[in-house]
């Protein structure tokens, strides 16, 4: 069987890698988004191990949400970055700078 | 070591192995599908943990539609693949310390806060992940259910209001129009009055 | 567990959130069927609704706290009286920005029926008593106002954006969400009241509970835009059309401050002196940062959302005293600041015309000769802001500073206190700016009445709560008493 | 008439005339100012003398008007005090500042500012008046302080005159410096006694006799030495003792009664007045004493040289004033206060005649006051001449004129005297008789005998025709008074001979000339001798000395020709004669011989030039300095500037922060959660 | 009449008709304006009136109002005067007529707004000087900064901007500071905000010390004191002449009524403690600022300079105490109201005319402006402290009282006889002695009725104070005795 460490220590190192992602990703908006999901994919591993462990089933629940709003902020997200790149032509991370100071 | 064990170490390591890729590949095609595969190998994960449902709406939810999508939104927007790689690596040294940094104080702590934690034991054999999810969806969790409904909605709303246009040049027909069109509508007399001379005035204030 | 039916009875504390769900689903259908585009229709039921929704809050600001839905929504005076506000101050933003929205053809029933979702999302925010309904209220109108930001659809500006804040938003989000994860594994509840007592009852992990409390409190960091989680704000606020600043800016804060409220004043009760040092920082940093930043400001919007991300700091001084004096003080500061923010950003939308925005600092050159009157307004407003009695802006100060001073952080005020001499530097600016300047280009004022009253009105309200801050006061500290 | 009545009548008559020739003299005219101020005045010297007679019948007063401040334990009030001393005050200041009025009829005539002028003369005598019969320290720096404005006001008279308003200037600081002193002294007073008044003071003055203090390190200074040298610094400034003295030869810019009136009689003896006042005090202060007597002896001295080399009629008049002064404070020093009194006295009446002469000069030759342009006057303007003459008989201390016995008795109190530097002041007088003899007759034999060196034009009236007219326009037609002020001073050409002036000018110079003769004759036995001073003034053991030497007048002057003063005196006047009538071309040889010296006095000593460097400049360099360097640049530019500049350019760097690239603020977000994740592992240690 | 609201009549009628004159304000034309002001100022001084006549004379607070404002936090509408507060309300209600009369043909821009921003003030800083509760007072104190700031801001001279920020700035950093104060001694004093309270309440030395400097930083900035003086010239050169006087007479005594009512009160051991470093500072305002003066080439900088350097007498007064140092500063302060206030208007009225503050620009006006000459001579003469004005009357007090501490301090402070002269009667040679300078001063006019008016009110006040100021001090003497009864005693628990 798997003890409830290893679950975390996995959630942790995805949550870690989709954090760098998008704060190392000068490149493209769409893996951005993609890191977005990986994080909470991170998230919902964490409920579902803890679910596990405390053996109440409210953790899926939550897992079961988070999969529905993360469904419609990448709907929204992609959205938007068409609108975006209607205005930009591009989708390119470092185009986004007009907005500063 | 038990099976179950080495099947987790096996997805744990496609996991974090595509989901490198996934924000290190150079086309964001094969980053999506690299996702796939993460998500795949996550839902067998949760197959591990008696989380079935989930496991199974993780890979219908996602896989099937919002992977799509993403793929679908990738091909739609011509991207020109050249500049997508430059200064990747530029920064690398302190966002990759601060990354390492964090995997260790997080990784870390989890191996030592949880460790020891009670492995627990199988759920008996007659239970069903998904039953018991129904069971409290619709009760409990009615007004979470009806809220999720409504960011559904403003998704839905949202997405259409941002990416719908309505392009002046293509030509359309409007059943509703048509049908509710009148004759004085098609057809409009038009009272001339008969020519006569005006007297031109001299034009005022025309100064230039 | 029981299936059993729930009774209506069971819905009747969530009247408001129904209602209002109901009428803006019913205004999304209406719209779609109206022969005119130009929704003035949908304008006007659109504040219609919010109105009987605040009226509904209202009748029961009084009542003892009820839970409901299995005890994952709450109605209690605090959720009451700041729903009331909520909703006023989003009608507020939407009669001030009509005339802008209809020059620039955005007053369609996309808009109004997002800010009406978003007001919903907000509501369940405030009711929430439970994580999952607070996360799910925060996306709904997180989502909305993603989208209200990106509705100027041809705007470069606006979409660029929604953007930055929509991948900041979720990666708060997910930070949140990893936080509260962390704290259900810890507590093993996802209801506040429950986790409370676990943490209470000491059976939590603490190590694990103090481990997901950072994330939670950045997340919460986040959306109030307290420093180093802030720097969506200027770029949000600056590019977004002014009405959808306004809808960001002002009514999220109250409904933010209710979410912390929620989290750690109710939740996390027994983790106090861990946040109430994360909150020390976070404040520090927001003060100093919007502060000493809005002074190199040329652009209005940027400068009051740096002004924003100070005034955050000062908030979370009432709410790192950690008892219910502060907590009152944070609700009269949040509230007086969400009057301040409409009037503010109001007189950018009073001034703009179609294919002007008067958004530089330079455009208010000489109001005071153009309009004596509108200029006394925005006096009253900077001052307010810069909390110089006789105004709200300087009670409100004068109450967070009392409680974090009685808590023990005389430095912390101390700091606090030099910090806020320098933002009076930039409030002092604009009063120059339309005083002692002459005016370069043509000001126009916006002929319509509405926006008049609705800006005159805050800008008195702010004024009046100077002079008169008893009820506003008593009111925020019978909330908290017999909310927490 | 009670005395409170009188005292109160003599002080305030002057101040009513004052109010009605300044605000109402403009309009009703010269005639209303001048016989205004002259009829209060002459009141007010009626009030004095009855005052006087009942005085002298034994009768004194110490009194006050009404309380001027009161706090806890002490109270401050105006209030007179009438005895002796101040009523001889009183006479002497009423009946010169009477002459004086009635002299400035025809001095003035022709003066736009007529009014003005008769207004502040008037204000004069009342200030003078408050500061002699005061009875405590506070009434007495009020009228120190008010002679000295109506001083400032006076010498710069003619205010577009640049050298006058520098004089008046000038000699307003240099009182300030004095007053400086005189203040902490009675602040010390205050301190110690807890009260102002006169009367507990010298009562428990004594007390403090073995007191003494220590300003730096533990150096015991005595009490009253400190205190009495603090007062006399005050005297030091009003009667213009080295090294304050500079600013009295610049006040002749003022017209010359006010010469007379202030710069001689009156107001300059204040100081005098005031340490007889004090004399209780400066008892118990031998170390003060001597002070006062080298202070006294060198003035006295040495400011009879320049006297020597001076051209200027009224520059001579005030130098030998100067050296006068030196005398009665020597007398001071030598603890002989009645006879500093009685010198102050006999002084007053014949230096007025001597600036009053001076100044029937000055008007009969259209105000030329250089000694070079007169000569050989004395056939034209005999009264004038005749009065002079006595002046400087007088002054230079030839029995039996005035002069002679109160110069005669300040020598013997010198000798008599055992205060430490006595022997010095004795010789240094001794000297000053010479110089004093020398200088007065240079100046009679420089103007009236000799040569006419007065150039001859035809002269029209018309000036003093206009300077009618334009009367009945007052003071109030700026216009009138700019012209006027301009052409200030007259230096129109004279025509034909000088000749008399007018009665109203004749008439006070032998009102005045007379006690230059008698005066000491008839006083000298009461007012030192017969103990009329006693009660008001300390007695001392100098007194007792001459006291007993004394056998009268008479016998003093049979007693004068056995002793070396009135020979020096005789000498002195020899050699005037000698150089300037029997050689006038010797004192050119002289000059010319002892031309370094001579230098050395036309400059004064280079006291003003020192001043003006050292003092003047020096605040100056110093006010620059520290407002270019503290406030500027230190406190503005560094400290206030430099904030903000600080601020702002901080907040350029912070804004830069503001990349606008999303994984900056990705990364910002990250850190902040990182840093609060270490901050709780290393700090708090929680996990 | 109105026995009992006498002081909310002080306080609320000039801002009544301050709201008024901006109500019926029209730039075109300004006549009802200025009339309804005028009325309003002289109302303002009028209903001051009873507060002299019906004054027992007592130490405790008189015509006292209480109501309650924010009962939550014991903050409390409680109005009260006593023998320091009562007089400067007076002074400042006169100087509100005079700045009125003198705004009268001079100002024309924006004359409404001009009016109003006075009027108010004038109730605001009433309000200052009646104000018994802390939060009370802190509203009227920092409400009074918004109008000064837009007088200075908009009627100012050409670097008004860069005087009215500092101004504002450098006050709100010392009152915020006095805020965190009051906060601290309302949880010492668990909870309440009456400043009689916080006399009652013993603190800890440190604790002192601490409000001590909080409140110094309030107070030493308005007196204002050296080191932190640089605003005031700046804000005297740019400011309208009513600016001026206002700033001079009035906001300065703030400062000074500060220390009396709350540092010294309230930490009298800190105060005993820091005294030898306020009088030090006192010392440095009165000699270098003396010297400074000196050198000025504009003689509204001039006169600013003198000012601080006569509120350097004030302070000094106040941290030797002596009962004669209090009495005298208190003189010192009324006194310096008006003369700084004469002084001022002088200046202003000759800036009218040639508009030129700068003394080379003049010379000799005494020959076509003899009337006005005459004035300022004497108003110069006060300033210099001659005895028989007012001027002399504070000076001569604090000299006398600081003798009794230390010789060396007297010494020093007397030097200001020298200063005080120089720099004064320099100014007088160089603008009104001297030969005609030049074709302005030739053609000037002599002081026109309005003016004299002023004038002459100021010259007889002058001149009372001066022959008479028992008047004054017999209303002073109960309060400032228990005042220094009050700093005797050691406040540590």
């Amino acid at each position: 069987m798997i003890p409830l460490n290893h679950y975390l220590f996995l959630s942790a190192v995805l949550f870690a890698v989709s954090v760098i992602g998008i704060f190392m990703n000068r490149k493209n908006l769409i893996v951005l988004l993609m890191a977005i999901e990986l994080m909470l994919l991170a998230v919902n591993m964490n409920f579902i191990a803890f679910s596990r462990d405390l053996n109440d089933i409210s953790g899926q629940v939550f897992v079961f949400f988070i999969l529905t709003v993360a469904a419609a902020e990448s709907a929204i997200g992609l959205a938007i970055l068409v609108a975006l790149f209607r205005n930009l032509r591009s989708i390119h991370v470092d185009d986004l700078d007009t907005l500063k100071g | 070591m038990d099976f179950s064990l080495l099947l987790f170490y096996f997805f744990g390591a496609v996991l974090i192995a595509s989901s490198l890729l996934v924000i290190t590949v150079r086309n964001p095609v094969h980053a999506a599908l690299f996702l796939v595969l993460a998500f795949v190998s996550a839902s067998g994960l949760w197959l591990l943990a008696y989380a079935e449902f989930l496991a199974i709406t993780l890979v219908l939810v996602y896989v099937g539609a919002v992977m799509v999508l993403f793929l679908f939104v990738v091909m739609m927007l011509d991207i020109n693949l050249e500049r997508l790689r430059e200064g990747f690596w530029r920064n690398l040294p302190l966002a990759g310390a601060v990354g390492v940094l964090m995997v260790i104080e997080m990784a870390g702590l989890f191996w030592r806060a949880a460790a020891g934690g009670t492995v627990p034991n199988a759920p008996p054999p007659d239970y069903s992940n998904s039953k018991a999810l129904g069971a409290v969806l619709y009760t409990d969790y009615v007004y979470p259910f009806e809220l999720a409904a409504v960011v559904l909605l403003v998704a839905i709303v949202a997405a259409i209001a941002l990416t719908l246009r309505h392009r002046k040049e293509t030509k359309y027909q409007d059943p509703a129009t048509q049908l509710s069109v009148r004759a004085k509508d098609r057809l409009k007399i038009v009272k001339l009055p008969s020519e006569t001379q005006v007297p031109v005035e001299p034009p005022q204030g025309s100064a230039p | 567990m029981n299936t059993a039916t729930f009774s209506l009875a069971t819905l009747a504390p969530a009247r408001p959130e129904i209602a209002l769900l109901v009428l803006a689903s019913a205004l999304l259908v209406i719209d779609a069927f109206l022969k005119r585009r130009d929704g003035v229709v949908t304008y006007w039921l659109t504040l219609a609704t919010l109105v009987l929704c605040a009226l509904l809050c209202v009748v029961t600001v009084r009542h003892q706290p009820v839970t409901t839905f299995g005890g994952m929504f709450i109605s209690d005076p605090l959720s009451q009286v700041v729903k009331t506000i909520m909703l006023l101050t989003v009608a507020g933003t939407i009669v001030l920005s009509r005339s802008y929205l209809e020059t620039r053809r955005m007053l369609t029933g996309e808009f109004l029926c997002l800010a009406l979702f978003g007001a919903v999302g907000m509501m369940v925010m405030i009711s929430a008593n439970h994580f999952l309904t607070l996360y799910l209220g925060l996306e709904l109108m997180a989502l909305s106002q993603y989208a209200m930001v990106a509705l100027e659809r041809d705007s470069a500006k606006a979409t660029e954006a929604s953007m930055k804040y929509f991948v900041l938003g979720a990666l708060s989000s997910g930070l949140l969400l990893y936080g509260l994860s962390v704290l259900y594994g810890a507590t093993g509840s996802l209801e506040l009241t429950r986790v409370a007592a676990s943490i209470e009852g000491g059976n939590a992990n603490g190590t694990l509970a103090a481990f997901g409390l950072v994330f939670v409190v950045a997340g919460i960091a986040f959306k109030l835009g307290a420093a180093p989680f802030h720097m969506w704000i200027p770029d949000v606020y600056h590019g977004a059309a002014t009405p959808a600043t306004i809808i960001i800016g002002a009514a999220p804060k109250l409904a933010a401050f209710v979410f912390v409220m929620r989290l750690l004043a109710n939740g996390l009760q027994g983790m106090t002196g861990d946040w109430q040092q994360m909150l020390v920082f976070l404040a520090l940093a927001s003060m100093a940062v919007g502060n000493i930043v809005a002074i190199a400001q040329g652009n209005l919007k940027r400068m009051l959302a740096y002004s924003t991300i100070a005034h955050m700091g000062y908030l979370l001084l009432g709410i790192l005293a950690g008892n219910g004096a502060g907590y009152s003080a944070s609700l009269f500061y949040v509230i007086a600041y969400a009057i301040m923010t409409l009037g503010s950003f109001g007189m950018i939308l009073l001034l703009s015309r179609a294919g002007f925005e008067a958004d530089t600092l330079e455009d208010f050159k000489g109001l005071n000769q153009k309009s004596k009157w509108y200029a006394f307004m925005m006096l009253i407003l900077m001052f307010s802001l810069a909390g110089i009695p006789p105004t709200a802006g300087f009670f409100a100060k004068l109450l967070v500073l009392q409680a974090a001073l009685d808590a023990g952080y005389t430095w912390l005020v101390v700091v606090a206190v030099l910090l806020s001499v320098i933002g009076a530097f930039y409030y002092l600016r604009v009063v120059k700016l339309m005083y002692f300047d002459a005016p370069t280009g043509e000001i126009t004022i916006e002929r319509r009445m509405g926006t008049r009253w609705v800006l005159s009105g805050s800008a008195l309200a702010t004024l009046f709560f100077g002079i008169a801050p008893a009820p506003l006061l008593n009111l925020c500290l019978s909330a908290i008493s017999r909310s927490m | 008439m009670d005395l409170f009545t009188l005292s109160c009548i003599a002080a305030f008559a002057p101040l009513v005339g004052a109010v009605l020739a300044g605000f109402l003299g403009w309009k009703l005219g010269r005639a209303f100012a001048h016989w205004s101020t002259i009829l209060s005045v002459a009141i007010s010297f009626a009030a004095s003398v009855a005052c006087f007679l009942q005085v002298k019948n034994g009768a004194s007063m110490d009194q006050s008007v009404y309380t001027w401040l009161q706090g806890e334990g002490w109270r401050l009030q105006v209030g007179f005090l009438v005895d002796r001393l101040t009523v001889t005050m009183m006479c002497v200041v009423t009946f010169v500042s009477l002459m004086v009025h009635i002299y400035t009829i025809g001095y003035m005539a022709d003066d736009p500012g007529y009014q003005r002028f008769f207004s502040y003369i008037s204000l004069f005598t009342f200030s003078m008046m408050m500061l002699v019969m005061a009875n405590n320290f506070l009434q007495l720096f009020f009228g120190w302080e008010a002679v000295g404005l109506v001083s400032y006001l006076l010498i710069g008279f003619w205010y577009t005159r640049p050298t006058a308003i520098y004089a008046n200037l000038k000699a307003f600081l240099v009182n300030r410096v004095g007053d400086f002193g005189f203040l902490l002294g009675i602040a010390i007073i205050f301190a110690l006694f807890g009260t102002l008044d006169y009367g507990p003071v010298f009562q428990n003055a004594p007390r403090f006799v073995e007191a003494s203090v220590t300003f730096i390190g533990d150096w015991p200074w005595h009490l009253m030495t400190v205190v009495c040298v603090l007062l006399f610094v005050g005297a030091m400034g009003k009667s213009a003792q080295f090294p304050l003295h500079v600013w009295l030869p610049d006040s002749m810019e003022g017209p010359t009664p006010i010469s007379a009136l202030i710069h001689a009689a009156t107001m300059v003896t204040a100081g005098i007045f005031m340490v007889a006042r004090m004399s209780p005090l400066y008892q118990l202060s031998p170390a003060a004493l001597s002070f006062v007597t080298i202070i006294g002896a060198i003035t006295m001295f040495f400011m009879a040289l320049i006297a020597l080399v001076q051209y200027d009629i009224k520059r001579v008049v005030a130098y030998s004033t100067l050296s006068q002064l030196g005398y009665m404070t020597v007398a001071l020093g030598a603890a002989a206060y009645p006879v500093a009194i009685f010198h102050l006295m006999t002084h007053a009446f014949f230096k007025a005649v001597l600036f009053l002469g001076a100044g029937s000069v000055i008007i009969a030759l259209h105000h030329e006051q250089d000694m070079r342009k007169m000569g050989g006057l004395a056939k034209y303007m005999p009264i004038t001449y005749a009065t002079v003459l006595i002046g400087a008989l007088a002054n230079a201390g030839i029995p039996p004129f005035a002069g002679f016995f109160s110069k005669d008795s300040i020598i013997e109190a010198l000798q008599a005297s055992t205060i430490p530097g006595h022997e010095l002041a004795y010789i240094l007088a001794l000297g000053g008789v010479f110089v004093g003899a020398l200088y007065s007759f240079r100046l009679v034999f420089y103007a009236f005998h000799g040569e006419e060196r007065f150039e001859l034009h035809a002269h029209g009236h018309d000036d003093h025709a206009h300077g009618h007219e334009d009367a009945a326009h007052g003071v109030g037609s700026g216009v009138e008074k700019k012209k006027h002020a301009v052409e200030e001073p007259h230096h129109e050409p004279m025509h034909g001979k000088p000749h008399e002036t007018p009665w109203v000018v004749t008439v006070p110079l032998i009102l005045l000339a007379i006690p230059s003769v008698f005066a000491g004759w008839l006083f000298i036995e009461p007012m030192l001798y017969g103990g009329w001073f006693d009660g008001s003034i300390a007695p001392s053991q100098t007194m007792e000395k001459l006291r007993e030497e004394f056998q009268g007048p008479v016998a003093m002057m049979a007693h004068a020709f056995t002793g070396v003063p009135l020979y020096l005196a005789l000498a002195g006047v020899a050699v005037a004669f000698f150089l300037y009538i029997v050689r006038p071309d010797l004192p050119a040889v002289v000059r010319a011989r002892l031309s370094p010296l001579v230098t050395v006095l036309e400059n004064k000593y280079y006291f003003d030039d020192f001043n003006d460097w050292f003092f003047a400049g020096g605040a100056r360099r110093l006010g620059t300095g520290l407002w270019a360097w503290g406030d500027k640049t230190i406190i503005d530019g560094i400290m206030v500037n430099g904030t903000a500049r600080l601020i702002g350019w901080f907040s350029g760097v912070a804004r830069r922060m503001q990349t606008g690239f999303i994984y900056h603020y990705a990364f910002g977000m990250i850190f902040g959660v990182v840093a609060l994740l270490s901050f709780f592992w290393l700090y708090l240690g929680r996990f | 009449m109105f026995s009992g609201i006498n002081l909310s009549l002080a306080i609320w009628v000039p801002i009544a008709f301050g709201i008024a004159v901006l109500a019926i304000g029209d730039d075109r034309n300004p006549r009802p304006a200025r009339w309804t002001a005028l009325v309003g100022s002289i109302l303002g001084f009028l209903v001051c009136i009873p507060l002299w006549t019906g004054f027992q004379q007592t130490a405790d607070m008189q015509f006292v109002e209480l109501a309650p404002w924010i009962s939550r936090f014991n903050v409390s509408y409680h109005l009260g005067v006593d023998g320091i507060s009562m007089p400067l309300m007076l002074l400042n209600s006169l100087m509100t007529v005079l700045v009125v009369i003198a705004h009268w043909e001079v100002v024309r821009d924006k004359v409404s707004q001009y009016l109003a921003a006075f009027l108010i003030m004038s109730g605001l800083i009433n309000g200052v000087f009646a104000s018994l509760d802390a939060i009370l007072f802190y509203t009227f104190f920092e409400a009074m900064l918004i109008p000064m700031f837009l007088i200075i801001g908009i009627w100012g001279g050409p670097n008004r901007v860069y005087a009215a920020v500092k101004f504002f700035l450098y006050t709100l950093l010392g009152s915020l500071l006095m805020l965190a104060a009051f906060i601290y001694l309302f949880n010492a004093t668990n909870g309440s905000f009456e400043i009689l309270d916080f006399h009652r309440v013993p603190l800890s030395m440190t604790a002192q010390i601490l409000i001590f400097i909080a409140m110094f930083m309030s107070f030493a900035v308005k007196v204002p004191m050296w080191p932190v003086h640089t605003w005031l010239p700046d804000a005297h050169v740019e400011a309208p002449t009513g600016g001026s006087v206002i700033l001079a007479a009035i906001t300065l005594k703030i400062g000074g009524y500060g220390f009396l009512r709350f540092n010294m009160p309230i930490a009298p051991d800190a105060s005993a403690y820091l005294s030898t470093f306020m009088v030090t500072l006192s010392l440095i305002a009165i000699v270098y600022i003396g010297l400074v003066a000196l050198v000025q080439g504009d003689m509204k900088k001039l006169i600013a300079y003198s000012s601080i350097s006569h509120m350097g007498f004030v302070t000094l007064g106040f941290f030797i105490f002596t009962y004669d140092g209090l009495l005298g500063g208190m003189l010192q302060m009324i006194s310096h109201g008006f003369v700084s206030a004469a002084l001022f208007l002088c200046v202003g009225v000759l800036y009218d005319r040639v508009h030129s503050r700068q003394i080379a620009d003049y010379g000799g006006i005494a020959n076509t402006m003899p009337v006005f000459a005459a004035f300022f001579v004497f108003f110069a003469m006060a300033n210099s402290g001659l005895p028989g004005t007012s001027g002399f009357v504070g000076e001569f007090l604090v000299i006398m009282g600081t003798m009794k501490v230390s010789f060396w301090w007297t010494l020093l402070a007397a030097t200001t006889l020298i200063w005080g002269a120089a720099y004064t009667l320099w100014m007088v040679k160089r603008v009104v002695y001297g030969p005609v300078a030049n074709e302005h001063v030739a053609h000037l006019k002599d002081v026109s009725p309005r003016e004299l008016a002023f004038l002459v009110i100021l010259a007889v006040a002058v001149l009372w104070l001066g022959l008479y100021p028992k008047a004054l001090s017999d209303i002073m003497n109960p309060t400032l005795q228990e005042l220094l009864r009050q700093v005797g005693q050691s406040k540590i628990a």
